[in-house]
């Protein structure tokens, strides 16, 4: 049994390749683990955000900085009462969220935060994130009818026929990248997640930058379309609140309407990663081809340490900060500690054997969270678009560019 | 001028576009409970898909019989009355009761009370279409200008606190004048915001006014031509988004407003892109009137001599302002008692919203909320 | 306290405008003070007495109707019509047809319960042209039904509709007489002199509301 | 990679097939049919897994869960399901249908025991590898021509539907 478990450390696969079941289920723990944290990060981090764009302070009262506050919310949302409409279709009420959460919680298991940090990588490993990624709008469909309401079913037309028309555009584009990865000297492509970001590394350059401006026509209209996948502003015409309250989750309360925001926010990472794996080269670290030789590896490799003991140093400057009340004592402690504990975390990773590790992990998340908060920006931001616009955007200046795009991008890669 | 008929179809509501595959139509119930409809306004709608064939406004949720409470009031007992109208421009609305009281008393307010009652009338304004643009670019979709614009509102709703020590309702003025003397430091006070508020509308409307999707969103959206507003009786900055320049601040004058310096902006489509651009043109014309009238206030008493039981002589009055929203007028019956006969409040809202069946039929779902916002109704005057 | 903080000075010490100044938007550049009131009005009564009104519009109109316009007057500076209700839709016609008043600022109505003729039915009109109102008024029996203006002035409908609901005035033609600010099912009508303050209709009130009474 | 417990998931991804498309028939809603049906073709895709057709249990699971069946659900939602359940959902044909379902069951059977010359003897090697390239050179390649006939068939079904849709363009 141990044999079982130790044999997979020394393999250069990831744990689903290998077959080793434990590790998969390690990983699956940890990747699930993770992603429920990070979502819990980036609602206090989108409120946090977003309340300083609006010259608001945002969740001040759990914790120090409302840290807290999203366990606050949890336990909230868990103990409130869970409402089901009299008139609802009990069946197909109950299981829309869990539809919606099981989706966007699969295609995690493709996601390569490294080389081997993968559940799996599957040889159609982007077919298969696209795909089950769009399963999401059945759950989304099936809350707006089973809620048995005007504004929910509206809502869920709107979305339904917003994401099916934006998957279009999303496939085009990934379809260009995916091209990309065929310019190798067996002229073979590949599909596979893992492979996507080696071809990347094969050919020095990241596909954003590849063939420019193709590559980066191909990456904004995804980055476009990604957010109108995921229902985020200004795409957000389904849960658009001030005219359908809140589009097809209006009639959900407590607990399954969290499960709706874990989905959303699960989905919204979930893509983000796409992108990063196919035009921001993954887990690579950025400028590979000019910053090269042992010394920059070595202050690329510090980087992920001196990233948290900067965020450790932000907590130390909000404790220094913290009003001198004793009223605030336990408040300041809180933040001293948390700080403590970034500060550790940092002073781990650089740790050589740790920091050779962790480093992919640490550029994979540094990317999508560059992406995080462009979803907060955009929230910030913009005004929301009409659904007849959406549509116009997405069929009529999304789509026919990026079937352009694909055109060019295989034109040039036949003569090139 | 418009055939008026056209109006009158609006109540047998229109008929779906009969395509090979007919669609369902849809009747859906916006409010009184929802959050765009900026109070408790309950509109009817009737859809094909999102497309809108005609709407209803129910409306009277919130009627609390101001006009019945008038005849049973003495003038002065009324006057705070009508602040819980228009709630957020209740200056206005006490200028324009005031007024007319005084005009069929047959006085006038002292010249400093009308510099006090333009300078503090023209912040209001300010205020009240800043809450107004706060809340019509939330309804489409832009959370930001809500934060920024009622951080600005503040600094006005201080200078009312510290002038007669309310916020909202503010009982600014009495039959005859004003009833406080400004403060010390009023004239500072108003220097200073009116030197910090002009960045502060550029970053509104860096914000909005070249953003693509709010372009789309509101040009060509709403649209109603000058006639159609003339018919409806449209007023206030709608009418002038429309391109009829007339405001009764220049048309009719009243208070001290003839002797200010300022421009009625005015608008060519009669879009909610126009009306948006409008108010903001508003807000730096009515910063130019109280720059204006700070600057020449003029020393003197505040108050005219008014008798202690006021007993207008038998008779009637009409007598409107032009109040952040359109015409606010005040139709005014005296019996010779101590109490007025009838009060009859033309509330710029009510009016207004007539048109909102004509601006968004044909149109989407999301433009009535568009629609709606853009005509900045205020629902405790829609039904009194 | 902005009442402590600084007493109201009398008018003798010149606050010193800027004498002259060229005030340009507007047409009135006198010192502020000195002003009238309302310039825009015209030429006032000494006292509140309502005085004949001189126009070509009254002697038109008192032409063709000869004693159906019973009263043309100015008060306070506003002028108004008095007129039988046998002409008045026809007058408001020719208004707004040939006397370009374009604009129906307000329909309303007042209650006289003690007069023969209990109701005063007034429409308030302004001209985008002349900038002018004018007021005309009517006089009508309880239960007496007027023609609607809708087909006049568009905006006579819900203004119409308010008199209906709060004075029972009935209007022929409307397109959809119904009560506006109160319930449809409500009785009585609030503005009319003998309802009071604190009346409701009880019996709506336990139906719909499920208490005894809203007050 | 060893596939695990194959025979399992074989029978369990067969059931649940078999079970959805029994439910689809029976159920009265016809979302909750749609539903079904949306099961059984996500138990599909698993059995293309299963096959070695990665690419093609991919493309089932994009085009026809997450695409079609939409799209499907979407008509569903529209029509009005109260009216629809009033109805009787079975004619009363059972004497034909039994008739007809013996005769596929007895074709069945017939094939399976005379005919067992059609099916391989022994599992055909596996080849997990290449199979999204191998699809893509037989359909752009040997196929080509039947190919762009069905695309051109799917352009005019478009424009068709568009035609019937909206009257006026």
């Amino acid at each position: 049994m141990l044999d079982y478990v130790t044999s997979y450390l020394g393999m250069n696969t990831t744990p689903g390749q290998a077959g080793n079941v434990f590790w998969a289920l390690v990983y699956i723990f940890v990747v699930f683990g993770g992603v429920s944290v990070a979502v819990i990060a980036m609602n206090w981090l989108e409120r946090k955000a977003l309340a300083h764009f609006q010259i608001r302070l945002g969740p001040m009262r759990v914790g120090p900085h409302g840290l807290l506050q999203p366990i606050a919310d949890a336990v909230k949302l868990l103990t409130k009462e869970d409402i089901v409409p009299s008139e609802a279709d009990r069946f197909v009420f109950w299981i829309a969220p869990l539809i919606i959460l099981c989706a966007s919680f699969t295609v995690y298991i493709v996601i390569p935060f490294g080389p081997t940090h993968a559940i799996t990588d599957l040889n159609i490993g982007i077919l298969f994130m696209l795909g089950v990624s769009s399963l999401s709008v059945l759950g989304v469909v099936m809350a707006g009818w089973a809620s048995n309401s005007h504004y929910p079913l509206i809502g869920s037309l709107r979305s339904s026929a917003q994401m099916i028309s934006y998957e279009i555009a999303m496939g085009m584009a990934v379809v260009s990248a995916i091209l990309m990865t065929s310019l190798n000297k067996s002229g073979t492509g590949t599909l596979s997640m893992i492979g996507i970001v080696e071809a990347q590394q094969q050919q020095q350059v990241w596909f954003l930058f590849k063939f420019f401006p193709l590559g980066f026509i191909a990456f904004a209209i995804f980055a476009i379309a990604m957010v109108a996948e995921t229902n985020r502003a200004p795409f957000d015409l389904p849960e658009a609140e001030s005219e359908l309250t809140a589009g097809f989750h209006t009639e959900y309360s407590g607990l399954r309407w969290s499960l709706f925001m874990l989905g959303e926010y699960t989905a919204m990472i979930a893509v983000s990663s796409i992108a990063v794996t196919l035009w921001l080269g993954g887990w690579l670290r950025p400028f590979p081809n000019t910053l090269t030789g042992p010394a920059w590896d070595l202050v690329f490799s510090l980087i992920p340490g001196f990233t948290f003991l900067a965020l450790a140093a932000i907590a130390f400057v909000g404790v220094i900060r913290m009003p001198k009340h004793p009223y605030f004592r336990i408040q300041t402690a809180g933040l001293a500690a948390f700080g403590a504990g970034l500060g550790v975390i940092g002073l781990l990773l650089f740790l050589p054997p740790v920091r050779d590790r962790i480093q992919d992990i640490f550029w994979f998340i540094a990317k999508v969270a560059v992406f995080m908060y462009l979803y907060i920006w955009y929230r910030a931001t913009f005004p929301r678009y009409r659904f007849d616009q959406l549509m116009k955007v997405g069929w009529k200046v999304l789509l026919p560019i990026a079937i352009g795009v694909l055109i060019l991008t295989a034109i040039l890669g036949v003569v090139l | 001028m418009a055939d008026p008929t056209t109006y009158l179809s609006h109540l047998e509501l229109g008929e779906p576009d009969k395509t090979f595959l007919d669609s369902n139509e849809l009747i859906i119930n916006m409010g009184p409970q929802h959050p765009a409809t900026h109070g408790v306004l309950r509109v009817i709608l009737k859809l094909d898909g999102e497309k809108v064939l005609g709407t209803e406004c129910v409306i009277g949720y919130l009627h609390r019989g101001v006009e019945k409470i008038a005849e049973n009031r003495t003038y002065t007992m009324f006057n705070p009355y009508v602040d819980r109208m228009d709630y957020v421009a209740a200056v206005s609305n006490g200028l324009g009761y005031c007024e007319a009281v005084e005009k069929l008393l047959n006085i006038e307010a002292p010249p400093r009370a009308r510099y006090i009652r333009v300078i503090l009338t023209e912040l209001n304004r300010l205020a009240s279409h800043q809450l107004w643009l706060g809340t019509h670019a939330l309804d489409i979709g832009a959370m930001t200008p809500l934060f920024y614009t009622f951080r600005d509102r503040e600094e006005i709703l201080k200078i009312f606190e510290k002038y007669c020590g309310a916020r909202l309702t503010t009982h600014a003025f009495r039959i005859g004048g004003c009833q406080y003397e400004t403060y010390d430091g009023f004239e500072r006070d108003v220097k200073k915001f009116l030197d910090f508020v002009p960045p502060r509308i550029d970053e509104y409307e860096e914000l909005l006014t070249t953003n693509r999707i709010w372009v789309e969103r509101t040009k060509n959206v709403g649209k109603i031509s000058a006639a159609d507003c003339k018919a409806l009786g449209v007023t206030g900055p709608v009418l002038r988004a429309s391109g009829v320049k007339w405001d009764i601040r220049k048309a009719l004058p009243y208070a001290a407003y003839p002797e200010f310096d300022f421009e009625i902006p005015t608008g060519a489509n009669g879009d909610t892109y126009d009306r948006y651009m409008v108010r903001m043109q508003e807000m730096r014309q009515s910063l130019r009137i109280v720059r204006q009238a700070v600057e020449r206030i003029p020393e003197g008493p505040i108050m005219a001599k008014v008798p202690k039981v006021m007993k207008p002589p038998a008779g009637e009055i009409y007598h409107s302002i032009e109040a952040p929203k359109g015409e606010l007028g005040y139709f005014v019956v005296s019996d010779g008692s101590t109490q007025p006969y009838r009060v009859r409040v033309r509330p710029p809202s009510f009016v207004n919203l007539q048109a909102l069946d004509i601006m968004v039929r044909g149109q989407l779902v999301a433009d009535v909320i568009a629609v709606i916002g853009t005509l900045d109704i205020v629902l405790g005057e829609v039904d009194r | 306290m902005p009442e402590q903080t600084k007493s109201p000075t009398p008018p003798s010490g010149d606050p010193n405008p800027p004498a002259g100044q060229a005030t340009t938007g507007s047409a009135h550049s006198t010192p502020a003070h000195k002003l009238p009131e309302k310039p825009a009005a015209p030429a006032k009564p000494a006292g509140p007495v309502p005085v004949p009104w001189q126009s070509p519009l009254v002697s038109k109109l008192k032409a063709q109707y000869g004693s159906g316009v019973r009263e043309a007057n100015t008060y306070l500076g506003q002028n108004y019509l008095v007129l039988e209700p046998s002409i008045t839709n026809e007058v408001l016609q020719i208004l707004r047809d040939e006397e370009q008043f374009d604009y129906c600022v307000d329909i309303t109505a007042v209650h006289y319960p003690q007069r023969e003729k209990p109701f005063d039915l007034v429409w308030i009109l302004y001209s985008f042209a002349r900038n002018e109102r004018l007021r005309v008024k009517t006089m009508l029996a309880d239960g007496e039904s007027f023609p609607s203006s809708v087909a006049i002035w568009p905006t006579a409908n819900w203004l119409e509709r308010e008199v209906y609901d709060m004075f029972g005035i009935k209007f022929d033609g409307h397109p959809d007489l119904k009560r506006i600010l109160l319930p449809d099912g409500w009785k009585g009508y609030p503005l009319r002199k003998d309802y009071g303050i604190i009346q409701q209709d009880q019996e709506w009130v336990r139906i719909n509301l499920g208490i005894e009474s809203g007050q | 990679m060893e596939p695990v417990a194959t025979t399992f998931f074989f029978y369990f991804l067969s059931g649940l097939t078999l079970l959805s498309g029994v439910l689809v028939i029976t159920r009265k809603n016809a979302v909750h049919s749609a539903l079904a049906l949306i099961l059984g073709l996500l138990a599909q895709a698993g059995l293309y897994l299963m096959l070695y057709a990665p690419f093609v249990a991919g493309v089932q699971i994009i085009l026809y869960a997450g695409g079609i069946m939409v799209l499907f659900l979407f008509v569903i939602m529209l029509v009005n399901i109260e009216r629809a359940q009033k109805e009787e959902q079975f004619n009363k044909q059972w004497l034909i249908g039994i008739l007809s379902a013996g005769a596929l069951g007895a074709l069945f059977v017939l094939v399976y025991t005379k005919g067992s010359s059609l099916f391989p003897t022994a599992m055909a090697a596996p080849v997990e590898s290449n199979n999204t390239q191998q699809v893509g050179e037989l359909l752009y390649g040997q196929y080509m021509f039947a190919f762009e006939i069905a695309s051109l068939l799917l352009l005019v079904a478009i424009i068709g539907a568009v035609v019937m849709a909206k009257r006026r363009i």
